[in-house]
């Protein structure tokens, strides 16, 4: 399946765009999401974390992607 | 009463003030947030912020909503700027009113640290030789 | 900085946030007291304000000068209105701008806390059927 | 000596006035005055408490008060 990944903060700078297409098989958990991105964009790794949030909630590493998903990678969050 | 708002406008405090004021409270907290003019001895020229905007609403709701619950608030409010602000200006302002004031200083504090930590806001400081992500790095 | 007032004029809180507001702070709490519009259930008309107003001024400065040594602020704003106050009025405005907003909130409490305590300003309660000097008797 | 003696919130009711004057022996302390006060206003003992303050400090019980001193009568303060 062919996810949409937005990117924010760091993350876009680091994608060098807002938002990226990445292949992954049906049932792909965000883990594997993550693995994937690291080995595409390796600065990811050197943040001090980052998140991702599947329909606007945080997800957890065992959360299954599906397509249509809206998906984010969520670097360390600085407001206020 | 819950309101939160992400807004490029200037954030204006009496009229933030005037929306979570009721008569049956007794008091109200408010803390704003302001734009620093140094980072560890630093200078700060501008910052600039950007939200996930979907998600960081839907995230002070719940933030709010927590709050709301636990302390028995009467009204919360959380207003977020993003853009470019420079030093002096306000990116945020929380404002929490109560039956008695115990309830609100908690809430507030509660609100802040809890957006600092969860709510996907980003921003950026812009010194004169450079720029930062703030908290991007370990 | 230090400001204190007394007065029988309404306090204008975007002054006030204006006034203790630094490039070198990054946050501002304010705590605002309102006039609530019951007590224990009990309806209230109005409430009135009485100060003695040289010692008041002196109490409160000092409340200002042991939160500024303790919490290092950079300033710190007392303001309290005195006369006829109605429901949703506010007779007192703390303001406390600091470098880190933990300090902030714990001085702004503080001093709420105290002047509650110690600063001889009275208040009446009116209600339909009488009044009583809140605090007066056990 | 002869001493003025101002009366805020309720102890300004129960005295029935802004101030009233009192008649102490030289070198009498606020213990003494507080003593003379709840003699003449009864009422005063039906409070939480009050303070004596002297040229606008709380003073202690075993404060001498002098001719001139600006005191006051503070009932259970209020304010805020």
């Amino acid at each position: 399946m062919t996810l949409r990944i937005l990117a924010f903060g760091i993350a876009k700078e680091i994608l060098g765009s807002t938002s990226t297409l990445v292949e992954l098989h049906a049932g792909a958990t965000v883990k594997e999401l993550r693995i994937l991105l690291e080995k595409q964009y390796p600065r990811l790794q050197k943040l001090a974390s980052f998140m991702i949030a599947v329909n606007n909630e945080y997800a957890s590493s065992d959360h299954v992607l599906q397509p249509g998903n809206e998906i984010a990678i969520i670097p360390p969050v600085s407001g206020g | 009463m819950i309101d939160i708002v992400i807004t490029e406008e200037i954030l204006n405090i009496q009229q933030c003030i005037n929306k979570v004021q009721s008569d049956d409270c007794g008091g109200i907290d408010v803390f704003i947030g302001t734009v620093r003019d140094n980072t560890k001895g630093k200078k700060v020229l501008r910052l600039e912020f950007e939200a996930y905007e979907t998600m960081a609403l839907i995230e002070m709701r719940k933030l709010a909503k927590n709050a709301v619950d636990k302390w028995s608030l009467k009204s919360v409010l959380i207003y977020h700027r993003t853009g470019i602000l420079h030093v002096g200006d306000v990116p945020v302002i929380i404002a929490v009113a109560a039956a008695h004031r115990d309830a609100a200083f908690d809430a507030c504090r509660y609100l802040i640290d809890t957006l600092k930590q969860t709510v996907p806001i980003w921003k950026k400081e812009i010194f004169e030789d450079g720029d930062i992500w703030v908290s991007a790095h370990p």
